[in-house]
């Protein structure tokens, strides 16, 4: 308990435990720096307030000697781990993590690639599925980033691709992609198209009509590729 | 008696047949098998939204309530059939079954939204590492070319076959067990024994199918085949006992099953 | 400090401080739940003593009234939001609220989780519903994924629950779960269906020795019945 008790002398302002928790909770699970003013906003105290809280809650952290910091970059707020244990980190970050691009995030990073900027809804609707989990890693891992707000109602946080991904792929922009050719189904897409809007003769049909259907465009156009 | 079916949507035969029954269980003896098939029976009339796969099941259960329910109003008799009595009994723990083990899972699934309501409270931090140990991680882009994110963007934007929604089933279908039967009659002494799915093969709808099966359960309780289904849900035996001049199909008081 | 001193002497080994700092600094990083075996293997200690470390972490911070928490779940440690500081963080979180299951999907979940791996055509018969609206929303939301084909003729694909599941239901392992005969409906229930199912109105002996569940009912009552 010592430390919230730190934590609430050091602000002028009376401040209930549940603030300090709040704080807590909405900077952990913050994947960027939590700006001051929007801490101040959500906790209905002044920046003033907020600001000094989480300094006072940052010397706490240290003094504790917790392996995690509150530290202000620009922008506002995180945590970060400890730089005295750097070296687990590192560790923990060659041993434990996937070395793969799985196939959700390949299409992911391609139409991300081809069609930047693009929303997370946009993402979603292509894919059928919630892409969050995927964007995440992607952007963990440095190939994609936020690059800006749509401008229309909503301000959707727009994706698009970095730098640092057109460096690992070798190329000097997203123009030097493989043109993209228009999409003309093949024989096979067609055949299940039409075997989908056919009156289903028997059940062996039916019950291929349901199952989604590979789609062999890679068949076409992948060969190359790998 | 009005039929209280106010309750929203039935997801399913086992849901409505649940919500029956369990509704009168204020008073379990005074449980009214009656009514418990007329509201079921009035639930599938109402059933306008013609999902064939879903119609089938509840005519199937339909029809093994309606066994019950005229087993029910037959008297105690000395001369009842054993094996039709044990046909019936079958049918009625399946069923009974069938609506325990999905009430089963309906009770998990209350339990399952409990759980996630409370881990819903909680959210997980999903950062990663901060940009210090961005070398550090292992470039997933290694070996992949250019040309493999055309191939991916291509997946991606290939369209997806539409979930089925097959309406072309939906059209007026005429079938009734009078018909099936006659077709049976005529069909199996030549045939002799069959499984019940090489018999129905070449029917297109669903619901010939339960007419087929219905007839089936008829020409059963007649004495003229024998079934055999040796698992549940497994592939049901059909072997002609009688012989085709005795089949006096005229004479069965069959209701014809109109879909 | 003293949390970490609880820590510290809560398990049995020496164990410095470090050890726990480096936990903390681990976990902070990762995107998913780390699982022991990994924590155990970068730090060097046997899982037990990372085990019963971490369960003295979480502990700890629940007692120093932390607004984050350290829980185990589908599979490994991870750092959450305190659930009593939820409605602060949902006025952070821009989506806010997490979708809610529906009754269909809930009841799906339960018959996968518990019979996985199971086909499509099992789950239908149970539920007495084609399942595969539900499926395909199950799998879009990561929940459930196909784990393989069924061997046998057909080669039906079978279906199983992910470790995004887990973290919906905030539970370890699907071993976790009660055991399904715990929730076999109770004697009031399998009487009620009994008797709302009920073939003869004179019970003959003979034949209800057939019945799979011994409800005993008396005949005389379903007089009134027809």
């Amino acid at each position: 308990m010592s430390e919230e008790l730190t934590v609430d002398t050091a602000v002028a302002t009376p401040i209930d435990a549940d603030l300090v928790r709040a704080l807590e909770a909405i900077v952990l699970v913050a994947t960027d720096p939590v700006p001051v003013e929007l801490l101040a906003q959500i906790l209905g105290h002044p920046d003033a307030v907020v600001e000094s809280l989480c300094a006072s809650l940052a010397a706490a952290y240290e003094e504790a000697g917790h392996g995690f910091q509150l530290v202000r970059v620009a922008g506002g707020f995180r945590y970060q781990s400890h730089p005295d244990v750097s070296v687990y980190v590192e560790r923990f970050i060659l041993d434990g993590q996937k070395a793969r691009l799985s196939g959700a995030a390949l299409e992911t990073l391609a139409i991300v690639a081809y069609k930047q900027p693009i929303s997370r809804a946009q993402i979603a609707s292509i894919r059928g599925v919630d892409p969050d989990g995927v964007l995440r890693t992607l952007q963990g891992r440095g190939y994609i980033d936020q690059v800006g707000r749509d401008p229309g109602p909503g301000q959707a946080v727009m994706w698009g691709t970095t730098p640092a991904f057109l460096e690992k792929l070798g190329i000097n922009s997203v123009n030097d992609l493989p043109p993209i050719v228009e999409f003309i189904p093949g024989a096979d897409i067609v055949e299940a198209l039409e075997v989908g809007l056919r009156i289903s003769k028997n059940e062996d049909l039916e019950v291929s009509t349901l199952e989604p259907i590979a789609v062999p465009v890679e068949a076409e156009h992948d060969e190359s590729g790998t | 008696m009005a039929v209280d079916v106010s309750t929203p949507v039935f997801e399913g035969p086992f849901d409505l047949l649940l919500h029956l029954i369990l509704k009168e269980q204020v008073d379990i003896y005074e449980v009214d098998l009656s009514v418990i098939v007329n509201s079921y029976v009035a639930e599938i009339a109402k059933m306008d939204v013609l999902d064939l796969e879903l119609a089938t099941e509840f005519l199937l259960i339909a029809a093994t309530l309606v066994d019950i329910k005229a087993r029910r109003l037959l008297p105690g008799r000395e001369d009842i059939d054993i094996d039709e009595e044990l046909g019936i009994w079958e049918e009625r723990d399946l069923l009974l079954a069938r609506l325990l083990e999905c009430k089963t899972f309906k009770d998990v699934g209350q339990v399952f939204a409990r759980l996630a309501s409370a881990a819903d409270r909680s959210y997980a931090r999903r950062c990663g590492p901060d940009e210090r140990f961005l070398e550090l991680m292992p470039d997933l882009l290694e070996g992949v070319k250019p040309r493999q994110f055309l191939a991916a963007y291509m997946r991606a934007m290939a369209p997806k076959l539409a979930p089925k929604v097959d309406l072309f089933h939906v059209g007026v279908i005429k079938a009734n067990v009078s018909d099936a039967l006659a077709e049976l009659v005529d069909e199996l002494p030549r045939i002799g024994r069959i499984s019940f799915r090489h018999l129905t093969a070449d029917l297109v709808d669903r619901i010939e199918v339960i007419v087929r099966f219905l007839a089936l359960l008829e020409l059963f309780k007649q004495g003229f085949v024998e079934l055999q289904q040796n698992e549940k849900f497994g592939d049901i035996e059909i072997v002609w006992l009688g012989d085709s001049e005795s089949a006096m199909v005229g004479s069965m008081a069959i209701d014809d099953y109109e879909g």
